[in-house]
């Protein structure tokens, strides 16, 4: 009988005597932290990608807790998931635009041209170390795809033409891309501001479309065919203002005569075949 | 004057080279190879070259398939692949199994090289993990050696090389004891001259001193290996058996057995100088060849197996990434008081 | 009712492939290299395994509301460490060869975070159905990787499967697959495969999908 | 644990509780509940299971002991306490047990002595029979041990060398020496290739020898057989 | 220290290509026609890129200043031609990139003869004087930096300069163009470093020579007048000899801490033609407007030296010397270790351009890329002391915090890692790519 | 004194907790990414794994004696409690130790290493010194292989492994060609 008790009697006398140790600790030993940055962590994707601004989820999650932004700043969560975090933290979700990378150039392989020929690190850093990576137009894609391997989520790929194609849809608008282009090409804005310009080049006139053919020539037709001030132009390039003008509309780039202002929809570069242009990256 | 403008090319400075390129080192460490290869085909006849075929084949067929397909076969074409399979030939044993030295050489290229990215992307030298692997695998056929050729002169092959694959090789075959073997489980020593010229049983490549010695040096001269490395380990081996020697003869052989015997000379000039997987830095260098000389030390006089030559190096090339780490040269004005 | 019998398959399947514990969620991996070098070793296990996971997800989902958070992890594992003395007291009254073979990895079972990670993640936040659906689904998967693992080291190693000899007499075991390299090894290339196989299945979806897209 | 457990969510994000202060002497009495409930089972287990369990380890016992001293079919505990060796029916954890083995008449066929030592890989574990008027080993059988499958196990699946250790004389000590050369009564023929291992074996029954010998009484004089004792001696938890 | 370092004067590491300087080692230095076009890029130095002055359609004079500096380390640009400015705008560099420039149209009929003037009394000259007429010249450093030469010069408070080294050692392959001065006008270059070291305050000139030029050496010994404080000094052959840090650890023994410069260890380092540039102002009233030129290499039909009028296209420069070859594939500005190539024959000749060379097929092609295997050649090339296998892994890897941890910007990007890979991995032009990116990602972080 | 030297080679070199036995193996795999992470998390385990043998030893000797049956269970929650507490111990006294050893301490409580060292501590019957040399040699080759691990991953990041094999397989055989090499030691010290 004896026997009997003494396993329950002994787990019983462990279990007290842990307990009551590890109880009076905790309250004794007690070092204070918000508990809701872990449960928001937990709530966010985990990728680590800094689209948020972050270093990371965890950085995040302390802001979010501490009230410092809202939870819409992360750009890779699922509309539904930041209702869940702001229903979490009691807190307003913020407005959140769909924003995705453009590319400020239209130059691939077909419309471009080469001035030299390029060898070596096979990548647009590299190349545009070494005499600009010998593109005529110095402002540019160099096509070897830099923003297409630092992309965290896979969605630019090099087109045939040897232009980076941003998947719009899946496009999370971290700024990966655009930290890894050495010409500055790619930038973050929002999805419904259609009328973008594909060019980088300052240069105006023939000197401008002799390098290549889709370069804005800085004629100033779009700036009037669109409502007032809503583009102007600087260094020969027209600025499309969202905020100084009126309501965009496709007609700006009706007159344009080398296709630099666009009315984009979804992924640029859609309506191209580069099929027949032999396709392939320009360099080996 | 052309009056039209040449096609320039724009390629980074420098555009002189040195001239030395990785093919051409790893066909030096080929031709150093050469006489020790003939020297394994002398001592145990046409086996041996049955034997170092079949690993090169293992070796040059998995490279081709798995490490070619995107590159069109090229990296055959830069020799690393059959310079493993040799390497590892070299350290089998003459009476070998054929499909198990193939097996190796195919597990040397494939665990040793191709999951790491291919050459120079492997931390561990792939014809030790090869060996490794078949020692581990079959360790009773892997510590069967065979006499040196006997009445069949250069035409001797021994019945166990031609095992049918996955079978046994049957336990009838003829066997001898190497110098180590009969050293450190026997207290039996090998006249040196016999080390020296080769005629002891062992593995294939490791049994002749000299034309080891002659094709480092070769190495040497044409820049291809570190001689830090060998150096160091051989000196650090003379040191400690010499020490050990003077506790205990009869249990410990003297320095220039150690030295001479087992796979010490192909290993320190040949496989523990990998480039790819040793170190870079020169103080790295003394680090490696020290620690893998300690290491021979211990597991040949204190360990249950008599020969340690391949786990030392390949515990030190585990702990290559960590000495690198560590042994960074100083930089030029850096960490130093204006003086 | 048909709906939570859908849901309770898909507990009970996502275990055995799509979140495998071991193949996806790379969790338990001392015991399936441990014991792994035979077959028979390797079902004993999975068997243990699967007592104690389904078992203590019963009784945790049963009692979950009884156990407040901050000691949860320790009431687990009290359950747990229950489960598996009795499965420990069991095997050893039965199958006594088997388990001096186990050795020390029955107890061990404790220590699995697989299981304490199911209790944590699934079995303390949801119904008893499912939370036994789910552990069933997922010591499936467990003994499924499990028999993969111990058949292949055992065919190689030992020239037999379930202690039936395969190739007779003559077969040359490799004796590292018995031996602890191996079991790092062959988990390293079946987890190789397996991702093979997922890169496979995704491109193929992949490729339908975009057959579907042309055609429409 | 709590690391651990991130990784395995499955069902996408759910909601994490948040958790309300509980009063500490609920969480301390959830845990002695826990406690008593697990007790009970535990306690519940062991008692259904003790009766085969030590069924199984006597069984085992026996056959090895009755395997090393052939002709033995009755054993008896001893242990060693203030110079003496002594019957015994239970022993604790720190103390190392021998075993005197009688045959159906009960009389003394000779100890069964269990030793460990490092063996090529990890502790052996082993068995001896040892018959003091002849001061030889008359049998040895391996509990335990991890040597390499197709080498080192030959020590306990090799018959011609677990026959070496059938009539072995221990003076002046066991040797090993190269298979087939085996000349004199001390000294066992080792295996080829597993000569760590089996020197390993006369090794550890050697360093068992230094510490048991001494110990042992004068041939003639060992421990008769306590018929009482016998059940509770089969009954015994533990070999190793 | 190894004290066998004093003896054989030079540094650690380093490589020895082939000098490959027979080409123009014997060719006098010829003057080149002048053209009827010039390209004068307003950042042709280190530092804040020039102001022009000038308007288009102005007549300017061979000579005249045609821009001046707007920042301290900035300079100032003076007309090649006698001429008319033409345009001033965008125009392609030598980096590729578009960076304006003023364009000037020779005047066909003018003698373009350049009006020596009267010595300027810089005796009397206080050190501020000095520094801001060296600045008044436009003199920046010739031996391939650009960096404006007056700041150099000024030596802040409480540091003091001993030591005057004139670098002669033109490590470089191909060129020659410092030897050629040195053998032409050695009185001028010893005159000019005496001015230089009076003004500045040093105790000593030091001329550094590689010993593959004897007869510099030679020729340099003998034209030392009593009065000058002048020692020359023989070099090992060996590159990077003449990179400023290499040259004092080779002379001195010493050591610049990383991020220091030569004054901090009281030397002040210039090139032969810098000191030649400042004789030729001092002496008689000529701004920087002409640079000697060495046009070589496998591809170049006539290899010369050449003096150049600033602004001149390439193009022009290659027309005088019999231009390409046919099998040419690669035109280089500066030596073949650390030059740069170029995209188009149009840029023009710069105020650091020591040389046009160009390259064939055999020199440029066939150069399939290995992984690195680690084989430690370019740990032991490095001057520097860096392990470049590692660095130009990072690089391509971006691991930024372990670039830094492994000194990536200490690198001086001369070349040696690269020379001596047996991969063929460019890896300095990987180290390059990573110190871009390390630049940036500091300017976005702040 | 020759057994306390073997009991820690074995530990250290021969039975490796990790390259032989399997142990340890969530932490080994999962933290194993970083050197510096690695050699602390190394540190923490070692410092477990001698709390585990000092636990161990108590409970055998003053309780386990009496319900031998409640082996197991008592050591998990004795080892874990007095983890917990030692790390509240810490965070509140020496937050910098917490930080740099101290997160580490719940992983460590929960892997089997340390269960297993208890186990066969006590199957073995090994005293408090025997205990704690175990503990100590275990601990060190569970750091030793983890920073081995630590530095061959580290350098097997700028390699191009294929994606297929990053990660996880990639890891398991960087472990089995390190367990193949550290059979080298096998029978160190035991065959003389
Ligand atoms: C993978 C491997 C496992 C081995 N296992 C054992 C073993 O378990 N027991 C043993 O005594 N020798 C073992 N050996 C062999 C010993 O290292 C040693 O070579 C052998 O004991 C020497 O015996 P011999 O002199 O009869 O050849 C093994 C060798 C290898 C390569
Ligand atoms: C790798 C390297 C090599 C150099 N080689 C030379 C050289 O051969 N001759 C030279 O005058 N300057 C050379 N320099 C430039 C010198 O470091 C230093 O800038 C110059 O001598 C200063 O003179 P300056 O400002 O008058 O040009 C080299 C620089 C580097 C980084
Ligand atoms: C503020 C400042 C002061 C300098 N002072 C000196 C100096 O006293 N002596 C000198 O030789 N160079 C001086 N330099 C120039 C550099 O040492 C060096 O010539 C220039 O950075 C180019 O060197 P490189 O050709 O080796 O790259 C100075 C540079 C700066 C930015
Ligand atoms: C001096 C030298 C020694 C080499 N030793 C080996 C070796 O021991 N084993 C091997 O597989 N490859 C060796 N190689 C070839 C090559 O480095 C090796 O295949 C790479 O490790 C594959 O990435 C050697 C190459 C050189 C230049
Ligand atoms: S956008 Fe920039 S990074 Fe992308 S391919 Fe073009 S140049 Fe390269
Ligand atoms: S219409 Fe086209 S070419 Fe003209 S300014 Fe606008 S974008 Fe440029
Ligand atoms: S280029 Fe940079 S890394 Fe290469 S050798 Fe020169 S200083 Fe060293
Ligand atoms: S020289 Fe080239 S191959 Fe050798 S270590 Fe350096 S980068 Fe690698
Ligand atoms: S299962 Fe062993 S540490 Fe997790």
């Amino acid at each position: 009988m004896m026997e009997l008790l003494l396993a329950p009697a002994i787990m019983v006398g462990i279990g007290l005597f842990f307990g009551i140790i590890l109880a009076v600790s905790d309250r004794r030993l007690a070092v204070k932290e918000d508990p809701r940055i872990e449960g928001t962590n937990e709530l966010l994707p985990g990728t680590n990608c800094g689209a948020c601004g972050e270093p990371g989820c965890l950085p995040f999650a302390e802001k979010l807790a501490a009230g410092l932004v809202a939870p819409s700043g992360c750009t890779v969560s699922s509309p539904d998931d930041i209702e869940l975090i702001a229903e979490y933290l009691q807190v307003d979700a913020g407005a959140k635009e769909k924003m995705v990378s453009r590319l400020r150039c239209a130059g691939g392989n077909s419309e471009a041209h080469q001035i030299a020929e390029y060898l070596g690190f096979d990548s647009c850093r590299g190349a545009s170390i070494v005499s600009g990576g010998g593109k005529g137009c110095s402002w540019g894609c160099l096509g070897l795809g830099d923003c297409e391997v630092a992309c965290t989520f896979d969605v630019i790929h090099m087109n045939d033409n040897g232009l980076p194609e941003v998947d719009t849809e899946n496009c999370v608008a971290c700024p990966d891309c655009v930290d890894a282009c050495p010409k500055d090409l790619l930038e973050i804005m929002p999805l419904n501001q259609n009328l973008y310009v594909q060019c980088n080049s300052p240069l105006a006139g023939e000197a401008a479309t002799n390098l290549c053919k889709v370069a804005c020539d800085a004629c100033g037709k779009c700036v009037a065919d669109a409502a007032p001030d809503l583009i102007r132009m600087e260094n020969n390039l027209p600025v499309v203002d969202y905020a100084a003008g009126g309501n965009a509309k496709p007609e700006a780039t009706f007159r344009c005569a080398t296709n630099s202002i666009k009315w984009l929809q979804g992924d640029q570069f859609q309506e191209q075949d580069y099929a027949s242009t032999g396709g392939g990256r320009r360099y080996g | 004057m052309t009056e039209k403008d040449p096609n320039l090319l724009l390629q980074h400075a420098p555009l002189l080279q040195q001239g030395m390129t990785t093919p051409q080192a790893m066909r030096d460490v080929l031709y150093a190879l050469l006489p020790v290869t003939l020297a394994a085909v002398w001592f145990f006849g046409l086996g041996a070259i049955l034997v170092l075929l079949a690993s090169i084949a293992g070796a040059a067929l998995t490279e081709w398939t798995f490490a070619s397909q995107e590159k069109g076969g090229e990296s055959l074409l830069d020799g690393t692949a059959l310079l493993t399979g040799l390497l590892l030939g070299l350290t089998l044993p003459p009476g070998l199994p054929l499909w198990m030295a193939f097996l190796g050489g195919a597990v040397s290229i494939g665990l040793g090289k191709v999951i790491w990215g291919g050459l120079g992307h492997n931390l561990f030298n792939p014809a030790l993990v090869g060996r490794a692997f078949l020692l581990a695998t079959f360790p009773i056929a892997m510590t069967t050696w065979a006499p040196l050729t006997g009445a069949d002169g250069f035409f001797t092959v021994q019945p166990s090389n031609l095992a049918l694959p996955f079978m046994q090789s049957g336990t009838d075959a003829v066997t001898s004891a190497t110098p180590l073997g009969l050293m450190k489980f026997e207290q039996q020593s090998t006249p040196l001259v016999n080390l020296i010229i080769g005629n002891t049983a062992g593995s294939l490549g490791e049994t002749s001193g000299l034309l080891l010695i002659a094709g480092g040096i070769y190495l040497w001269m044409r820049r291809d290996l570190d001689w830090r490395i060998p150096v160091s380990i051989l000196i650090t081996v003379m040191i400690f058996s010499a020490i050990l020697d003077m506790v205990d003869s009869t249990r410990f052989p003297d320095p220039l057995f150690s030295v001479f015997s087992g796979g010490m000379l192909l290993g320190s000039i040949y496989m523990a100088t990998d480039p790819v997987t040793s170190p870079i830095t020169p103080k790295g260098a003394w680090i490696f060849g020290v620690g893998v000389g300690l290491l021979v030390v211990l597991i040949r006089a204190f360990g249950g197996l008599p020969e340690g030559m391949m786990y030392s190096i390949l515990l030190m090339n585990a702990a290559t990434p960590l000495i690198d780490r560590y042994t960074q040269p100083r930089v030029f004005g850096r960490g130093k008081a204006l003086t | 009712m048909d709906k939570t019998q859908n849901q309770a398959y898909e507990e009970f399947i996502k275990g055995i492939w799509r979140e495998n514990p071991v193949f996806v969620q790379v969790l338990g991996m001392c015991p399936m290299l441990a014991v792994t070098n035979s077959a028979i070793n390797a079902f004993a296990m999975g068997g243990a395994t699967f007592f104690v996971l389904v078992g203590s997800s019963f009784l945790v989902a049963s009692f979950k509301n009884l156990i407040r958070k901050q000691v949860r992890i320790s009431s687990f594992i009290i359950i747990i460490a229950t489960f598996v003395t009795v499965a420990d007291y069991t095997l050893e009254a039965l199958v006594p060869t088997v388990h001096k073979e186990l050795g020390a990895f029955i107890p061990l079972i404790v220590a699995n975070c697989m299981i304490l990670g199911r209790q944590e993640a699934f079995a303390s936040k949801n119904t008893i159905s499912m939370a036994v659906m789910d552990a069933i689904g997922m010591a499936a998967g467990f003994m499924l990787a499990l028999l993969t693992l111990g058949s292949v080291r055992e065919i190689l190693g030992n020239g037999s499967l379930f202690g039936v000899d395969l190739f007779g007499p003559d077969f040359e075991p490799w004796i590292i697959m018995i031996l602890p390299p191996g079991g790092f090894l062959t988990l390293g290339l079946i987890l190789l495969v397996f991702n093979w196989f997922t890169v496979k299945k995704a491109q193929f979806i992949d490729k339908v999908a975009a057959a579907e897209r042309s055609s429409s | 644990m709590t690391a651990e457990s991130e990784t395995v969510g499955s069902a996408g994000p759910q909601m994490p509780e948040i958790v309300p202060e509980s009063p500490t002497i609920r969480l301390v009495v959830t845990l002695a509940l826990a406690g008593l409930i697990s007790g009970i089972a535990i306690m519940g287990i062991y008692e259904v299971t003790l009766p085969t369990i030590t069924a199984n380890k006597a069984r085992v016992l026996r056959e090895g002991v009755f395997k090393v001293l052939p002709g033995a079919n009755r054993l008896q505990k001893l242990i060693y306490v203030d110079g003496d060796l002594a019957p015994t029916a239970d022993t604790r954890k720190d103390e190392q047990p021998i075993y005197a083995g009688y045959d159906m008449d009960g009389s003394f066929v000779g100890y069964a002595i269990p030793g460990a030592g490092p063996g090529f890989q990890d502790t052996i574990g082993l068995l001896y029979g040892f018959k003091p008027n002849t001061r030889q080993v008359i049998g040895m059988e391996v509990l335990e041990s991890k040597e390499t499958p197709g080498l080192g196990d030959k020590i306990y699946k090799d018959a011609e060398f677990v026959a070496n250790f059938r009539q072995l004389s221990i003076e002046p000590e066991i040797v090993t020496v190269k298979k087939g050369k085996k000349s004199a009564a001390n000294e066992v023929d080792a295996i080829t290739g597993a000569t760590i291992s089996s020197k390993a074996i006369v090794r550890i029954i050697n360093e068992t020898n230094d510490i048991w010998l001494s110990r042992l009484p004068e041939p003639g004089a060992e421990p008769p057989l306590l018929e009482v004792q016998t059940e509770a001696a089969e009954s015994a938890k533990t070999v190793d | 220290m190894n004290p066998l370092r004093l003896l054989r004067r030079s540094f650690d590491h380093g490589v020895h290509p082939a000098h490959l300087k027979e080409q123009t080692a014997d060719l006098p230095i010829q003057r080149v026609p002048f053209v009827n076009r010039y390209l004068m890029p307003l950042g042709q130095h280190i530092g804040a890129p020039s102001r022009a002055i000038v308007t288009v359609g102005e007549r300017v004079r061979r000579g005249q200043k045609i821009a001046d500096a707007t920042a301290f380390v900035s300079t100032t640009l003076h007309s090649p031609v006698t001429g008319w400015v033409r345009k001033i705008e965008g125009f392609r560099s030598m980096d590729g990139s578009f960076a304006p420039a003023i364009e000037i149209e020779a005047d066909p009929y003018a003698t373009q003869q350049e009006e020596r003037g009267d010595p300027l009394p810089w005796q009397s000259l206080s050190i501020e004087e000095f520094i801001a007429a060296v600045q008044e010249a436009g003199i920046v450093g010739m031996g391939g930096a650009a960096f404006p030469c007056h700041v150099k010069f000024s030596i802040p408070d409480g540091l003091k300069i001993r030591y005057l080294l004139v670098n002669g050692a033109e490590c470089e392959p191909y060129l020659t163009n410092d030897h050629r001065l040195m053998l032409e006008r050695p009185d001028d270059l010893l005159q000019g470093a005496e001015i230089v070291r009076r003004k500045i305050g040093a105790e000593e000139t030091v001329i550094g020579v590689e010993v593959n030029k004897p007869d510099a050496i030679e020729i340099l010994r003998r034209h030392v007048k009593p009065d000058q404080s002048v020692r020359i000094v023989p070099l090992q052959v060996k590159y990077p000899q003449g990179a400023e840090k290499m040259l004092i650890k080779s002379i001195f023994d010493r050591e610049i801490p990383a991020g220091l410069l030569p004054r901090d260890v009281e030397v002040n380092v210039n090139n032969v033609g810098t000191i030649i540039a400042i004789f030729d102002y001092f002496e008689r009233a000529i701004p920087l407007i002409e640079r000697i030129v060495t046009v070589a290499g496998p591809g170049a039909a006539y290899p010369a030296n050449l003096i150049v009028p600033l602004g001149t296209p390439v193009r022009e420069v290659l027309r005088f010397c019999g231009g390409l070859k046919e099998e040419t594939r690669e035109v280089i500005m500066g030596g073949p270790m650390m030059g740069r190539p170029i995209a188009s024959l149009d840029v023009p000749i710069l105020k650091g351009s020591s040389g046009i060379l160009a390259f064939t097929e055999a020199e440029t092609a066939g150069r399939k890329e290995y992984p690195c295997i680690k084989c430690g050649r370019c740990v032991e090339a490095c001057p520097y002391f860096l392990n470049p296998s590692r660095l130009a892994r990072l690089s391509k890897a971006r691991m930024f915090d372990e670039m830094r941890e492994y000194s990536l910007m200490d690198c001086v990007e001369c070349g040696c890692c690269t020379f001596s890979c047996p991969s063929n991995i460019p890896i300095v032009q990987l180290i390059r790519t990573g110190k871009d990116d390390l630049r940036n990602r500091k300017e976005t972080e702040q | 004194m020759d057994n306390l030297f073997w009991i820690f080679i074995s530990a250290l070199l021969i039975n490796n907790f990790v390259l032989a036995y399997f142990l340890g193996l969530c932490p080994f795999l999962g933290v194993s990414g970083k050197l510096d992470t690695a050699f602390r998390l190394g540190l923490a385990t070692t410092f477990v794994l001698l709390i585990t043998a000092l636990c161990a030893w108590f409970l055998n000797t003053y309780v386990l004696i009496y319900a031998p049956y409640l082996d197991l269970i008592s050591f998990i929650v004795v080892i874990a409690s007095t983890v917990q507490f030692i790390e509240m111990l810490i965070k509140k006294f020496s937050p910098t130790l917490f930080r740099a050893l101290g997160i580490f301490l719940p992983l460590i409580t929960t892997n089997c290493a340390i269960l297993f060292l208890a186990i066969s501590a006590t199957n073995r019957g090994y005293g408090l010194a025997e205990g704690l040399v175990f503990a100590l040699g275990a601990g060190i080759g569970f750091t030793l292989a983890m920073v081995l691990l630590a530095g061959l991953r580290e350098e097997a990041e700028l390699s191009d492994v294929p994606a297929l094999i990053k990660g996880t397989a990639m890891n398991l055989i960087i472990a089995g060609i390190l367990s193949m090499a550290f059979m080298g030691f096998a029978g160190l010290f035991s065959s003389t």
